[in-house]
């Protein structure tokens, strides 16, 4: 395989992104979308080239380095490339929705101000994640983990003029950087056992530290690799927004559509999803640390999944979802489905970037307008994008056929296969977020497309601080065909690519090398050997209990917000605590806000007021020097100018002297 | 070429008494000959990089004169990889000072810049002498300058600041020297060297390590004694604060380096527990004041003092690894640690000041509540406050990340809870720095002067862009910077973990 | 009976004093006859006087190895040598400074210059003496030149009082001296140095305690130590500043020869008693000297409590109690001195004709009104601070090391703090002049160009001395030997 | 002992007037009274063979000094009746001071060897062709020369400090300078007004 | 015969109050200088004492210069005393406190 072509994928975007970001007026509005558009699709034809050398010629995985970042006492840090089959799949996925993006966006983005600089960012995302993603050690992953939260930072506070905006993406690094704490925790666990940073030798250590023991304190100690794998899954929960590093996500929605698409919903997000299916050497050693991963996974899947239910902002139903769904991933690594928990980021990729840019174009239809209670009958004004929304909706909910269901419905059944401890509340965690899924999902369709029109209204309440066409009042139309292009370019996957991946990429020996079970824990296998083709499966399916609990889903949302809305309100009553509950998501931003960030900013004034200022300044520096001065005075007034204490003091001193050194000879 | 660290520590020197004897009125020659003063010494440490041996652990360049045979005291001077990047560093920040002084500064400039320049020559000399006197010499005189520096173009409170600069920073040399003079009773001559051959008993050694202490402790800053520092840096001009963050704090470090380490080893070894303690403080303690500072200038100075933790946190983790793996494998990535942090400290740091030194020759104000939503009418200057903060939180590919990186994987092999702690900063920096960030850069303009701010002139940019490029490239490629390094620090791990009773 | 008949050549040695009383006459009777008009006559005079007595003591008066001469009474060796042309150096300094001022003052009268000559020569006779008697002549004439020169200002009631305080308790001073003298006399049975020395061995009894601790005494006022310093900042704050100058620098030496003759030679035997002493009278003297110099408003006193606590290092220089430190305590005085000569030098020449410029405040902002004066004041100040690259560093370094050599690591260490403390007031000098806005409505500084020209030069000395303070260093240590 | 004797009451009257000096309110008293101390001590000294010293202890300072101190008394017209006052309430600690100062010295003559010497005896009777004034003298212009040169110059300094100090010519007497009258030149005198004749309005 | 002891004690006594006399007196210059004579008389006693008791003239010269620059010294304090007079209009002591702290 030829490394500079490897090279080519993730360094093209990056000189994109520099040309769109330093070029300004040289190159323009169109040379900055031209350039980025171009560079990213060479870099997306370049990873499917490579993804089809990896699948069918079988070329072996590609592991070799650029460049040598440093040596420290011996230890080499370098920067190189691990290409094998999962790295390929995650590159295609990521420049391909990339490349969507970059399309969508010229349309999206057409008249704002800061144009060039978004296509700049979103270059450098994209070429962040393929470092990220390529990356065959610890340090450059870092490198790629941070530098997709950087561009995420910067891109959701891109209407920087926005308090909510800024706020987000304030909230947004933080959290990640409580993650980047464990993840950085656990990269030094690494160095420390194996002496180096590839993946290579961590792997090949990894029995050996699995063994080893980590002292805490003097008595207490844990086991080693349980203590890594930990600390790296706490970096992944602030990337893949698990319980409870999940508040940051809901809030990055104020960053334009065409990034939640991106970033956080197909990409970013899962980066922590690839990261532990990529460690999965590590923590197949670990079932402690899988069984964390289990439940926190299954926590955000079932919980975040309610929060849907009652928002009402279009965008944030979505990114609910995709919390839940990252919980579907998380839980599938937690029983040790590497493999499922990748096809469903592969399939949700696509299918929630879908669903988000569909969002977007209702939202430009509607002069950015996101409360799905003023829209409603959109269906018949923008046929395709309503068309495509559907085909995501139908592909999220796991209907039979479409992609999500293969990804989703075999990561149940291997929860349902796993021993391991917590699953069984895993299981009715993913079984219940089933339903929920598809109630918030079809609340979501409902509100949106059919039922009375309420946006006519609401176009009166619109913020006309951005919008795109000019005046308001008309009707929505559907919007241009660089909007809609990419929702087809989506929508076709997000049916397809399931039926026909499922076989190969999750029961087949797809991923070879580059995922690792124990065969103890191979529930993938066990949900495979009576696996009898994409169809079978799927018409199988129709037969076991996810697929009722997704119907019943579907039924209650059409009879709570088509039928009869006033039921909805009618339970919002009924069970009021449950409500506020859930529309306070669980009080966590009231805790972060109200509690967490008070405490810490208390600390500080404390510390400063007390400790600097009162105690260390205040009563050792200027009390000293206020000490000093002060006996300055007292021995000053000695000197009281008369002559006779002056010759009494020398006498004094005399006599003393005398004294002393008589008696003392 | 011979005698080039002389002309180093001289040309500077002799520039400034140039700058100074034409005086006031003629300062637009003055500004030059400082400008082209400052670029020829950087130019010539070009030179000294090239011709560094990055083989041999051994001092280079040297030069010897007789300066006080009853002493014993030479004028000796040589660089090893501890000293190189240090001088560079110092050569290099230099260039933006006098840039960035051009036309802000109104009153006595000729002095302004003989001032910095004399400073830059001493502080070249400070890292380039192999003789302990001739070390103490420059280290103290350089004290004059900054008092002045601060003293005169300094904020309202300048007084107490520099004063309160003046006395800290003496009290801790004034029991160095004390400690010096002890060791030179005892070896009959003041060549670092030869002290650092000097076998010591314990009780000497302690003694000898926490009057040492004292005056490296009191220029990091270190915990306890580091409150003159923030002060210091409200009140100094811009040019000050960037000298004083990015080369004056790096000489405590040096210090521990080049003399606590090698000197009293043994007496490390017994307190190393209360330097690693101190530093953790440094960072998590002095990372919550800063959080809540209001005033721009002093939260850069107070996360100075928590990345300097970091510093001495790498230099004494060395004798835990040793205590907890047993051996000294992968120590050295501490001292590592130690050196890459003072250097993109000195980058990044220095250009945070100057940043802040932009807002406020326009604003006259380093209030943070005085500013918001500059991005609007200086997206540029934008561009490099943000990555510079970005850089000070230590995102990997920049060189904020080096060093915090290699001390915290080092300190993993001490203990779990100090590598933890220690990755506190993680979290604590971002908070502030962005929040910082945020207040100031981002959101609506806030007010009219904001709103009649001008973006950066050809001036600012080069200096600002130069900075940017260089903390890239350190946090790109920090491998040659290491290299340099590497036997220094070698031969340095082995002088602290050897024993001299 | 002498036992060699003096011949002209013996006396060679002797060249300074013969030339300096002969130059006392000479100016007197000058003077007398010179009346009102040519004022300018006598300075020009003496300067021409000093500067010819220095030439012929270069030309003569250096000897190869220490000699006894004029029956015992008189030594001549190379450190006399040496601290006369200093003498002369600094007096003629000192004279040059004081021309303006003494005229501002109105105070510019022949016997001025008549009794700064006389004190030369008690100071000359000091430095080498050879005998309590001569000792004793030395003392009282310096002493009495110095209190009618204080006095000298007579319409001054605080010159005055500074000179009747300085009398009575100089007064009670040589009376102990005295006693002490007569004690070591009665019990050694002579009164020549180098017999007491030679008879003063074996255990020391009560007796001779007794005489010593009167002659410390006496030492440590005429020094300054405390508890013996109470009239040194009266007397510098009383004195016209010209005379606060003269005492402030030319007796320093002497006072030293005076402690050096007398404990480290005549009563070297006795070297364990008397540096106890010290050490106690140093620890007090640089608590108190830099303490209470602190809190002083008047630049005069300021100094007067500098001057007490850089007594105190001096004085640590003999606590060491070798040969080492008693050169490290002369290198410190000669810094000493030429640091003083230049900061009253300051004072002087910022004074005027109705303004004494003796507050702190008077100096602020004396940057904008004088830059030149205010440099040469901050590198004087930095330099008693002890901050390189001044000279004043070196001497408290050598300080520094002659205590470690001799393990008093509690005097180190005070000393060393007392040295922080210390540069907080120097700073503060600083600080005026430099940070603060200057205070309107205050006269020129003079600007005689000739004495600014001889001030750049002390100040240059001070920088270059501490730039290379190896000869300096060397001679002190070749004339303790 | 009869030697003993009168020591014993010359130096009983010698302390008493000294007491004296200190303790009398009226400085004259108090002259008279220090006249008393030199004329007792002259006695003493006399006694132990010191005959010229005590001579001239009387001379000088009976005849001179003293009459000089009386004479200064009595120039500065002082008001005795504000100097009739009493120590301050401290004066018991001085009075304590100065007994520790005689204890200590006392201690010392009288302690077992506490001079390194018998002083339990005076010095050796002289012979009686003994002659003070001439050792004195044989020894003052010959090994004492110097000295005796210093101590010249020291009474010229006191001349000169002495007159300088209080000498002052009083302001507003009037007194001829012979030299200014001779140098006198016309211009001192005299002075041509030069005035051009005014214009008429 | 006189001891050695009896002088010195004399003197001794004789030196104290002196002292004594110095720092008592609350009131009168004049009284000051009259004190120094008394000390100074002090030590010519030591020194007759002495030389008489070693047979030794030379401690008699000193007495001798000693009693010289006492005149000296006393003609310099009262033309000092008498400046300070003519200044002050009064030799109180406690009036010489214009210059402390």
């Amino acid at each position: 395989m030829n490394p500079n072509v490897l090279l080519a994928i993730p360094l093209l975007p990056l000189a994109a992104a520099i040309v769109a970001g330093l070029g300004g007026r040289l190159i323009g509005r169109a040379g900055a979308h031209t350039v980025t558009c171009l560079a990213v699709g060479v870099s997306c034809v370049l990873s499917v080239m490579v993804l089809k050398q990896m699948w069918w010629d079988g070329v072996p995985a590609y592991d070799a380095r650029v460049y040598t970042w440093l040596v420290s006492d011996s230890m080499h840090m370098q920067v190189g490339f691990l290409i094998d089959r999962l790295t390929a799949l995650m590159i295609t996925v990521v420049t391909f929705v990339s490349l969507c993006v970059h399309v969508y966006t010229i349309g999206y983005m057409a008249d704002d101000p800061g144009y060039q600089r978004f296509f700049s960012y979103i270059s450098l995302f994209t070429f962040s994640m393929l470092m990220l993603v390529m990356s065959n050690n610890f340090m450059q992953l870092f490198f790629g983990w941070e530098a997709v939260g950087l561009v995420s930072y910067l891109l959701i506070g891109f209407w920087y003029t926005r308090p909510s905006a800024i706020f987000a993406n304030l909230k947004a690094f933080i959290v990640n950087r409580i993650g980047d704490f464990g993840f950085v925790l656990g990269i030094a666990g690494i160095a420390y056992y194996t002496y180096s940073l590839d993946y290579r030798d961590a792997f090949a250590a990894a029995p050996h530290i699995a063994r080893a023991l980590l002292p805490l304190t003097g008595t207490t100690s844990v086991n080693a690799l349980t203590l890594i794998c930990v600390c790296l899954f706490v970096g992944a929960m602030g990337k893949s927004a698990q319980v409870p590093l999940h508040v940051w996500l809901p809030d990055s929605m104020e960053g334009p559509t065409p990034i939640s698409a991106l970033i956080h919903a197909a990409t970013m997000v899962t980066a922590g999803i690839f990261m532990v299916a990529r460690m999965s050497p590590l923590f197949e050693y670990s079932d402690a640390a899988l069984s964390v991963v289990m439940v926190v996974g299954a926590l955000t899947a079932f919980f975040m999944g309610l929060l849907g239910v009652v928002n009402n902002d279009i965008k944030r139903v979505i990114a609910y979802s995709t919390l839940s769904q990252l919980g579907y991933m998380t839980v599938a690594l937690g029983v040790s489905a590497y493999g499922a928990a990748i096809f469903h980021l592969m399939t949700h990729a696509f299918f929630k970037a879908l669903l988000f840019l569909a969002a977007g174009s209702v939202i430009i239809a509607l002069h950015h307008e996101q409360d799905m209670r003023r829209m409603g009958g959109l269906a018949k004004y923008m046929p395709i994008t309503a068309v495509t929304c559907w085909i995501g909706a139908l592909a999220l909910v796991g209907t039979p056929f479409f992609s999500g269901f293969y990804s989703k419905d075999a990561i149940i059944e291997a929860v349902g296969e796993s021993h391991r401890w917590g699953a069984g509340f895993a299981y009715w965690c993913v079984l219940s977020g089933v339903f929920v899924t598809a109630l918030y999902t079809f609340r979501l369709l409902f509100l949106t497309f059919h039922g009375p029109e309420r946006f006519r209204e609401a176009a009166a309440h619109a913020d006309t601080e951005d919008d795109h066409e000019g005046g308001h009042g008309g009707d929505p139309r559907e919007s241009p065909w660089v909007v809609t292009v990419p929702l087809i370019a989506l929508a076709i996957p997000s049916v397809l690519i399931g039926a026909f991946t499922v076989a190969p990429v999750l029961f087949g020996s797809y991923f070879g090398h580059s995922i690792f079970v124990l065969p103890a824990n191979d529930v993938t296998a066990r949900v495979g050997e009576d696996f009898g083709g994409a169809v079978a499966f799927a018409l199988h399916g129709l037969l076991k209990p996810p697929f009722w609990f997704a119907s019943a889903g579907v039924a209650a949302a059409w009879l709570f917000f088509l039928k009869r809305p006033q039921l909805a309100d009618a339970a919002a009553h009924r069970l009021p605590l449950a409500y506020r509950i859930l529309s306070e998501k669980y009080y966590f931003d009231w805790f972060n806000e109200e509690v967490l960030a008070a405490l810490t900013r208390g600390i500080g004034l404390g510390l400063w007021k007390g400790g600097d200022q009162a105690l260390i300044d205040g009563a050792m520096v200027n009390g000293t020097a206020e000490g000093v001065g002060w006996f300055g005075g007292v021995l000053r007034r000695v000197q009281s100018g008369y002559l006779y204490s002056y010759a009494f003091w020398m006498v004094i001193g005399l006599a003393v002297l005398l004294g002393w050194y008589l008696t003392h000879p | 070429m011979p005698h080039l660290l002389s002309i180093l520590i001289w040309l500077p020197i002799a520039a400034g008494l140039g700058v100074l004897v034409l005086g006031d009125r003629n300062i637009r020659a003055g500004r030059w000959l400082a400008l082209v003063a400052s670029l020829v010494t950087l130019a010539l440490t070009v030179p000294l990089w090239a011709h560094f041996d990055t083989v041999t652990a051994a001092l280079q360049f040297p030069e010897k004169l007789r300066w006080i045979p009853r002493f014993q005291a030479y004028y000796a001077l040589g660089i090893d990889g501890i000293s190189l990047p240090l001088i560079v560093l110092t050569a290099f920040m230099t260039v933006p000072v006098v840039i960035a002084g051009w036309t802000v500064i109104e009153s006595r400039p000729a002095q302004y810049y003989a001032a910095f320049l004399i400073m830059e020559g001493l502080m070249i000399g400070v890292f380039s002498a192999s003789d302990a006197l001739l070390f103490y010499f420059f280290w103290e005189a350089m004290l004059i300058p900054m008092f002045l520096i601060i003293g005169i173009w300094g904020g309202p409170r300048r007084v107490y600041a520099t004063i309160k600069f003046f006395l800290y920073t003496f009290l801790g040399s004034v029991f160095m020297l004390a400690a010096l003079i002890y060791m030179y009773v005892k070896a009959g001559d003041y060549s670092i060297a030869s002290l650092q051959a000097l076998p010591l008993t314990l009780v000497e050694q302690r003694w000898i390590f926490l009057a040492l202490m004292l005056a490296f402790a009191v220029k990091v800053p270190m915990f306890p004694v580091h409150t003159w520092l923030p002060d210091a840096h409200v009140e100094a001009p811009t040019g000050g604060s960037v000298i004083l963050a990015a080369i004056m704090l790096k000489m405590g470090g040096y210090g521990f380096l080049r003399f606590s380490l090698p000197i009293a080893p043994d007496a490390s070894r017994e307190l190393d527990l209360l330097v690693i303690v101190l530093s953790l403080i440094a960072v998590i303690y002095i990372g919550f004041v800063a959080l809540v500072q209001q005033d721009m200038k002093k939260l850069i100075a107070y996360s100075s003092i928590a990345h300097m933790g970091f510093v001495t946190l790498g230099a004494f983790v060395i004798y835990e690894i040793v205590r907890a793996t047993g051996s000294s494998h992968g120590a050295g990535m501490g001292l590592d640690g130690a050196m890459v942090q003072m250097i993109s400290h000195g980058l990044i740091s220095g250009a945070l000041f100057l940043c802040v030194g932009v807002l406020y020759d326009r604003v006259h104000s380093r209030q943070i509540a005085d500013y918001g939503g500059v991005v609007n009418t200086m997206p540029v200057f934008a561009a490099f406050m943000v990555l510079f903060a970005l850089a000070n939180t230590g995102l990997p590919g920049t060189s904020g990340f080096v060093g915090e990186f290699l001390v915290i994987i080092a300190s993993f092999r001490a203990s779990f809870w100090y590598a933890a702690l220690a990755a506190v900063t993680l979290i604590l920096g971002a908070c502030y720095t962005l929040w910082l960030v945020k207040r100031v850069v981002f959101g609506a303009v806030a007010n009219p002067k904001v709103a009649a701010l001008e973006d950066l002139n050809p001036r600012e940019l080069v200096v600002l862009g130069s900075l940017a490029a260089a903390v890239l490239a350190v946090g790109v490629w920090p491998a040659p910077l290491l290299k340099v390094m590497q036997p220094t620090i070698h031969h340095l791990l082995i002088q602290a973990i050897a024993t001299k009773l | 009976m002498p036992e060699n008949p003096m011949s002209l050549q013996s006396l060679a040695p002797a060249i300074a004093e013969i030339w300096l009383i002969a130059a006392i006459c000479i100016v007197l009777l000058v003077d007398v006859f010179a009346g009102e008009r040519r004022r300018g006559l006598t300075p020009t005079l003496t300067l021409l006087a000093l500067a010819l007595g220095a030439a012929l003591t270069v030309q003569y008066g250096e000897v190869a190895r220490r000699t006894v001469l004029l029956d015992g009474m008189y030594l001549a060796d190379e450190l006399g040598w040496a601290l006369k042309l200093a003498g002369f150096l600094i007096v003629a300094l000192a004279l040059l400074y004081s021309r303006s001022y003494l005229e501002n003052r109105g105070i510019l009268r022949g016997e001025y210059y008549v009794l700064s000559l006389t004190a030369l020569l008690g100071i000359f006779v000091l430095v080498s003496a050879n005998s309590l008697l001569t000792l004793y002549i030395g003392v009282e004439l310096l002493a009495l030149s110095v209190y009618s020169m204080v006095a000298f200002d007579r319409d001054s009631g605080v010159s005055a009082e500074a000179a009747m305080k300085y009398f009575v308790l100089g007064a009670i001073a040589s009376g102990a001296l005295l006693y002490g003298m007569s004690l070591i006399y009665g019990l050694t049975g002579t009164l020549d140095l180098g017999e007491i020395a030679a008879r003063l061995h074996g255990p020391l009894h009560p007796g001779i305690i007794l005489g010593l601790t009167f002659i410390v005494v006496a030492v440590a006022f005429k020094l300054g130590a405390v508890p013996f310093h109470m009239w040194l900042p009266d007397v510098y704050e009383g004195a016209p500043t010209s005379v606060t100058l003269f005492i402030g620098t030319a007796p320093k030496i002497a006072y030293f020869a005076l402690a050096l003759r007398l404990l480290t030679y005549g009563l070297g035997g006795a070297v364990a008693e008397w540096s106890q002493m010290l050490a106690a009278l140093a620890v007090l003297t640089l608590v108190v000297g830099n303490v209470v110099a602190i809190v002083q408003t008047n630049l005069k006193r300021m100094l007067a409590y500098s001057t007490i606590a850089n007594v105190g290092f001096i004085v640590l220089g003999f606590v060491a109690g070798t040969p080492e430190g008693y050169s490290a305590a002369l290198y410190y005085t000669l810094v000493y001195v030429l640091v003083a000569l230049g900061s009253f030098g300051v004072i002087l020449l910022a004074a005027s004709k109705g303004f004494e410029a003796d507050r702190l405040d008077d100096y602020k902002g004396l940057y904008q009104r004088d830059p030149m004066l205010a440099l040469a004041m901050m590198v004087l100040m930095f330099s008693t601070a002890g901050v390189p690259p001044f000279v004043g560093f070196w001497a408290k370094l050598r300080i520094f090391q002659v205590l470690w050599e001799s393990h008093h690591l509690w005097l180190v260490v005070l000393a060393a703090a007392m040295s922080v403390v210390g540069a907080y007031y120097y700073l503060r000098v600083i600080k005026l002049m430099y940070f603060d806005p200057p205070a309107d409505t205050l006269p020129p500084t003079a600007r005689s160009t000739g004495v600014r020209f001889a001030l750049g030069l002390n100040a240059l000395a001070v920088l270059l001395l501490g730039l290379l303070p190896g000869p300096l260093l060397d001679l002190c240590a070749r004339l303790i030997r | 002992m009869l030697i003993q004797l009168l020591f014993h009451l010359f130096a009983a009257i010698l302390v008493l007037a000294a007491l004296g000096v200190i303790v009398s309110r009226n400085p004259v008293y108090s002259a008279l009274a220090l006249v008393m101390c030199f004329i007792t001590s002259a006695a003493i000294w006399l006694l132990i063979e010191a005959e010229f010293l005590a001579v001239v202890l009387v001379l000088v300072y009976v005849g001179a000094v003293m009459v000089l101190f009386l004479f200064v008394v009595m120039m500065l017209d002082i008001n005795l009746a504000e100097l009739r006052q009493g120590f301050t309430r401290f004066a018991w600690l001085g009075w304590l001071t100065a007994l520790a100062v005689i204890a200590e010295i006392t201690g010392v003559v009288w302690a077992r060897g506490g001079l390194g010497l018998d002083a339990s005896h005076g010095g050796a009777p002289e012979p009686a062709d003994y002659s003070n004034t001439l050792a004195l003298g044989s020894v003052l212009y010959t090994r004492y020369a110097y000295p005796f040169e210093l101590a010249a110059v020291l009474l010229l300094v006191a001349i000169v400090a002495a007159i300088s100090l209080t000498m002052r010519r009083r302001a507003g007497l009037k007194h001829q300078d012979i030299s200014r009258q001779v140098a006198v030149r016309r211009e001192d005198r005299v002075r041509l007004v030069k005035m051009d004749a005014d214009k008429r309005p | 015969m006189i001891t050695l002891a009896q002088l010195l004690t004399l003197s001794g006594v004789l030196f104290s109050l002196a002292v004594a006399g110095i720092f008592l007196n609350r009131k009168n210059v004049i009284l000051l200088l009259m004190c120094v004579e008394l000390l100074l008389l002090a030590a010519n006693f030591n020194f007759i004492a002495f030389s008489r008791y070693l047979n030794d003239i030379n401690g008699q010269v000193f007495v001798f210069f000693i009693l010289t620059v006492a005149a000296a010294e006393s003609a310099i304090g009262l033309a000092i005393l008498v400046v300070l007079f003519r200044e002050r209009r009064s030799i109180n002591v406690e009036d010489l406190n214009t210059l402390k702290g």
